[in-house]
């Protein structure tokens, strides 16, 4: 059987984590391609929307990832972003979609190894829930 | 439909490596939008950017795709070559494929995969980027230096020197920094005051720097050309206009301390100036300690004052000024002796840091330049220096080797054998770095003129045995143990940084590193700049360096923003957020939302605008806005759905 | 109130006086020594090796009886027993395997082994649930102008994770004599190992370890050492006898239990059975500050 | 006579087999010297501390196996609290005796323990040498 390779949609803050996650690059970390990077800007600039409709795409996992509270380059992004990821597994449990498939982390430009760690255990967490169910359901 | 030409690089075989380019340009050869593809070894090259040049025309493409490393790296090079080619910057999109794709992936086939989906993204945001003009907004040509020490002089002397106006801020009532503590500086001797003096002069004569010193940075607002800072200016509580500097006051006051300049071994009174050389050169009062601030008070001083320069009641002043860059200078700190428990947790008043002994040897310092030790006044026979103290141990202490101490120790190795003839001072060393032009030679003609003894091992244990200190050490090259009676230990403290520039570090959100250091925006090739534009970085907030490479880097600092205010005007990216006027609803979330006040209701219109130069585009009055009146400019929600339906598909 | 209490072997067979005076000056306390049932030797060095899961089964056949009696702590006072013990069960908890391998070797037992059960040395609930403020309280006949050292060796203060105090500088044991009227000294090889087992293999090595520790504590000032180990206790009391033969300028000094001073400053007094179990008589130092 | 190297002798079974007893890198060793500095019995050693792990860098087991440090170290832990790398060198000297004693190599026989020391020995001392020092 061929070994099920999960897509997960990650959202990068330019000044954090996408950096990153470019030091992980240079640091020759390995983790699984089924990381798939979107460079915002911030990670408030992350309309839920987006999340959704990723899940609804066919999207097994989304994760995003900003600087850590109080680090935000734009001073508050990031507790915005906080908030509306709370608000967020709410609506994902009484939509019926899999709460559990999202993840928030805080991750700094100089934590490659942290990047590199969250990847990897996001990755086979998402494995070990299997192919997302609610691909193809519904469209809104 | 614009006509969308893909550059794949190789990078050599940083991105080859991993990634099958050739099967990726067939791949991706026939996506809609993509005109032309080609990959070549390396797209930064100038050979890879007139392949650009030269196939924009060919091809007449409007946009371009270069899919290679990390948009931070080659970014402008490629914008470049778009502009020469009178194409907008804007029509460029690249694909990193290195830094998060071929470096982090081991299995071909699946990176390659990847990397065909990351290209595609890029492609689809380029499909729907506009085309767009900087936004240029005014240029404040002066500058503001946080810290007061040798680095932020010497940036403030080079901008000065340059016809710009600099505001020189420092929390402690003098200029001067640790440098002025020092004795001596390897390699050449010099003393460190005579040289340091002059300079401090010059900040405080010189025309074009204002110095607020016992100040503090309260917060900058604003961003590049375009900052407002807030200075807390503590008061001193003498008037420095009438002040004379008589010293009527010192006598009287009856309130001992230990002095911060003599390192704890000396004492001052609670109305001092800090050192003979002080600038600004006036008394100041140090409330914690002062009896005038107590329901009783006392009033000695006061009393004492002629010119009646005194005044407690003195309340901190605010300023606010309009500046364009920063520079950080915010210094260091020595790794406190308190955390060494093998080496007594600093309660041996004979085992001292290197700051400490740096007192002892000055000529102004607490026993006038002559090798005495602090707890009985004898003078030291027998004397052991310990490197890497706090220093090279993530076990416990501090992970990185903090540059400065095999040569510091070895400048007062030799300068205690030039106070006491007769005494023999012992090293006890890991390796010795000594890297630097002309240390090596110092570091010779030290052992072999002066008969210093080195040890190569650390020192486990130290112990205090009547009136001797006892150290427990090793020879790794003879495997002997050694035990030494000292009658005085020198512990080569590591630095970190300065404890209390974290406050101000955090405020400016500067990024830094897991020790606290400033990061730089690229270790070999941006090494004064920070990531966040406007601000610079000298001396040892950044890492720890010794006086010459901190004043070679302060001067590149200053040579950086030089070139930043030689500008007429600044350009302000043109990614901010836009409103279309049809959907506004006029219901001001976003106003609320925007940290920068960028966003201002039209009270006419009933709508919300942007007010482009102050909006910084970090899209978080986009992601608000209920009727989706909001956009950012070319990373609109349609272009990222695009890219995640990209990712989501399958 | 009563505290479950785990003896081990040697206070059974040598130090008698460590464990009769231990009783002796929790009575005073207030508190019972409730020695466990089904007890056996814990082993008393740990096996640092990672697989080496047999030699660590007598340590926990201990705390799974202490399970099976529903205690949930045990109370030691060697401080062999207290390190060996802690050791075991951190080695065997913080890994799962470990812990099936283990429960799956001891087969026979009627119960699975959890690791619920608490190891407390003596001088940590002195200090902590007694505090040295209400044992001054107590003091009966203050140990004045006796200069005590204190002897933590290594098990008590190392590894760190299970030091009783700051590993590199504890206080615990100056602070207890102190608080009982005593002129605490910390004296500077106080946590310098006394060669421990060494002292059947390679004699020499124990004699001159104790040469030079008992040394460290008489330049210091001491006049006695105190300590809560057993081999300790052996290593630099009766190996004095040919430290004083090895070395001849060397003079012998006094080694107690801590708990047999404490029962003297208790007025619990000193047993007269207590002074066989020295090689270095105890009795003149304590007759000369009119102790007894 | 000089020491031949080779990738086969660096990287030898035996150095995998004290890393794996141990639990520890032989590589993390920097060679400052604090353990050899504290340790307490370190005159009586033929090797130092820092040059078992120093040995173990290049794969100079002979020499560990055959140490008489290894017997000498009486695993006070010195050494492993102040490794400014939190290297458990007693570790890596306990694996060393273990891969001796699983071989029946010990430095100590029960039978010669004089008459007169064993009617006042502790029982700790006689089960812990037993343990740490029989094969």
């Amino acid at each position: 059987m061929k070994e099920y390779k999960p897509k997960i949609v990650c959202f990068l803050c330019k000044w954090c984590t996408s950096a990153g996650a470019d030091l992980a690059g240079t640091s020759r970390l390995k983790y699984p391609a089924s990381i798939l990077p979107i460079r915002v800007m911030c990670s408030s600039r992350i309309d839920p929307m987006f999340v959704v409709k990723a899940f609804l795409n066919g999207a097994d996992g989304v994760f995003i990832g900003g600087c850590h509270p109080g680090d935000c380059h734009y001073h508050e992004g990031n507790y915005h972003t906080r908030r509306r990821f709370a608000m967020l597994t709410k609506v994902f449990d009484t939509l019926g979609l899999d709460s559990k498939r999202l993840k928030l982390s805080w991750i700094s430009a100089s934590e490659g190894t942290k990047f590199a760690k969250v990847s990897n255990e996001y990755t086979e967490k998402i494995k070990s829930y299997g192919e997302n169910p609610s691909k193809w359901n519904v469209f809104l | 439909m614009k006509r969308i030409g893909v550059f794949i690089c190789h990078c050599g075989i940083n991105i080859k490596g991993t990634i099958d380019v050739e099967k990726l340009t067939e791949e991706l050869a026939e996506y809609p939008g993509v005109a032309y593809i080609e990959n070549y070894i390396f797209m930064c090259s100038e050979p890879g950017q007139k392949l650009i040049r030269d196939t924009i025309v060919e091809h007449k493409l409007d946009g371009v795709v270069v899919a290679a490393c990390s948009p931070t790296l080659h970014e402008t090079t490629f914008q470049d070559a778009l502009d020469e080619m009178n194409i907008n910057r804007h029509q460029l999109e690249i694909a990193n494929i290195r830094e998060q794709c071929s470096w982090v992936h081991d299995d071909i086939e699946e990176a390659t995969r990847k990397a065909n989906l990351i290209i595609k993204t890029a492609v689809e945001k380029l499909k729907l980027n506009e085309s767009l003009i900087p936004i240029s907004a005014p240029l404040t040509k002066r500058v503001l230096i946080i810290g007061g020490g040798i680095a932020g002089i010497q940036a403030a002397l080079d901008i000065a020197d340059g016809g710009y106006e600099v505001i020189l801020v420092e929390k402690e009532p003098s200029i001067g920094g640790h440098m002025i503590q020092l004795s001596e500086t390897f390699p050449t001797l010099d003393c460190s005051q005579c040289i340091m003096t002059p300079k401090m002069v010059a900040v405080n004569k010189h025309k074009n720097i204002k110095l607020f010193a016992n100040s503090e940075v309260e917060s900058i607002e604003g961003f590049v050309g375009n900052f407002k800072v807030n200075i807390k200016r503590k008061p001193q509580y003498v008037d420095p206009d009438k002040c004379t500097i008589c010293d009527d006051c010192t006598p009287v006051c009856p309130v001992v301390v230990p002095s911060e300049y003599d390192e704890g071994m000396s004492w001052r009174k609670a109305i001092y100036i800090p050192f003979p050389q002080s600038i600004p050169a006036t008394f100041t009062i140090d409330t914690e300690n002062c009896l005038g601030f107590n329901p009783i008070a006392c009033t000695k001083c006061s009393d004492a004052c002629e010119p009646d320069a005194i005044d407690y009641d003195k309340k901190p002043e605010y300023f606010e000024e309009e500046i364009g860059a920063v520079i950080v200078a915010t210094g260091f700190d020595l790794y406190p002796v308190e955390n060494m428990a093998e080496y007594g947790y600093g309660k041996y008043p004979d085992v001292l840091d290197g700051l400490q002994f740096e007192r002892i040897l000055s000529a102004t310092g607490p026993t006038g330049g002559e090798m005495h030790r602090p707890s009985d006044g004898k003078v030291p026979k027998e004397i052991v220096f310990i490197q890497c103290s706090g220093s090279r141990d993530p076990e416990r202490h501090l992970p990185y080797c903090s540059r400065i101490c095999c040569m510091y120790t070895i400048k007062h190795a030799k300068l205690y054998k030039h106070k006491v003839h007769d005494g023999q001072p012992y090293i006890f060393y890991i390796d010795i770095r000594s890297g630097g032009k002309r240390y090596e030679e110092f570091v010779q003609q030290a052992v072999s003129e002066d008969g210093i003894v080195y040890f190569r091992g650390k020192v486990a244990r130290i112990y205090k045995e009547a009136d001797k200190m006892i150290v427990h050490g090793i020879d790794t090259l003879t495997s002997k143990k050694i035990e030494i009676k000292a009658d005085m230990v020198v512990l080569a403290m590591g630095i970190k940084p300065n404890n209390s520039a974290e406050k101000v570090i955090s405020n400016l959100k500067l990024n830094t590193d897991e020790n606290g250091f400033l990061i730089e925006a690229h270790p070999k090739l941006r090494p004064v700049e920070s990531l966040q534009s406007g601000f610079y970085l000298a001396g040892t907030a950044q890492g720890p360096k010794d006086i010459p490479d901190t004043v070679s880097q302060a001067s590149a600092a200053a040579a950086k923003v030089l070139a930043l205010l030689s500008n007429d005007e600044i350009s302000h990216s043109p990614i901010v957020a836009i409103v279309n006027e049809e959907l506004c609803s006029g219901c001001g979330i976003c106003v609320s939302t925007c940290p920068y006040g960028a966003r201002e209701l039209d009270e006419i219109k009933k709508i919300a605008t942007v007010n482009d130069v102050l909006c910084e585009g970090c899209g978080a009055c986009i992601s608000v806005c209920p009727s989706s009146a909001a956009q950012q400019k070319n990373l609109t929600d349609e272009q990222i759905l695009n890219m995640v339906k990209i990712y989501s598909y399958l | 109130m009563n505290l479950p209490y785990y003896p081990g072997c040697t206070l059974k067979a040598n130090a008698e006086n460590f464990e009769d005076s231990a009783i002796k000056v929790m009575e005073i306390l207030g508190y019972q020594l409730n020695e466990m049932k089904d007890w056996v030797c814990c082993g008393t060095v740990f096996s640092m090796t990672t697989d080496d899961l047999m030699l660590q089964l007598a340590s926990i056949r201990n705390l799974l009886r202490a399970e099976e009696q529903n205690l949930n702590e045990l109370v030691v006072l060697c401080s062999m027993c207290y390190n060996t013990l802690q050791r075991a069960k951190k080695f065997i908890t913080e890994d799962e395997e470990h812990l099936n391998k283990v429960n799956d070797l001891m087969y026979k037992e009627n119960i699975l082994y959890e690791g619920t059960v608490d190891i407390v040395h003596l001088l940590t609930v002195l200090k902590d649930r007694i505090t040295f403020d209400k044992i001054k309280e107590k003091v009966k006949k203050p140990l004045s102008s006796l200069k005590i050292g204190g002897y933590y060796g290594c098990l008590l203060v190392r590894p760190k994770e299970f030091a009783i105090d700051d590993f590199e500088d504890p206080s615990i044991i100056e602070d207890l004599f102190s608080s009982l009227g005593a002129e605490s000294i910390a004296f500077p090889y106080r946590l310098e190992c006394c060669g421990a087992y060494q002292t059947i293999t390679k004699k020499d090595v124990t004699i001159k370890r104790t040469y030079e520790i008992i040394n460290s504590a008489r330049r210091a000032g001491c006049e006695a050492l105190v300590t809560s180990c057993p081999l300790c206790a052996f290593n630099l009391d009766q190996r004095q006898k040919e430290t004083a033969e090895e070395f001849i300028e060397f003079e012998t000094m006094p080694v107690f239990y801590f708990t047999e001073l404490m029962s003297v400053a208790l007025g619990g007094g000193w047993d007269k059975s207590w002074s066989k179990m020295h090689y270095v008589d105890p009795r003149p130092i304590l007759k000369e500050k009119r102790l007894i | 006579m000089s020491y031949e190297i080779s990738r086969n002798i660096v990287r030898n079974e035996l150095v995998g087999k004290i890393e794996e007893l141990s639990g520890q890198n032989v590589f993390d060793c920097y060679q400052c010297g604090t353990c050899s500095a504290g340790c307490p019995v370190v005159e009586y050693m033929d090797i130092m501390p820092n040059q078992v792990m120093r040995l173990a860098q290049f794969g100079a087991t002979e020499d560990l196996i055959n140490s008489k440090t290894i017997w000498i170290c009486s695993a006070c832990l010195q050494c492993s609290t102040r490794c400014p790398k939190g290297i458990e060198v007693a570790k890596v000297m306990e694996a060393l005796r273990s891969i001796n004693l699983r071989k029946r190599v010990g430095t100590l026989d029960p039978n010669k323990i004089e008459t007169e020391d064993l009617k006042d020995l502790p029982p700790i001392a006689l089960v812990g040498a037993f343990r740490k020092l029989t094969g």
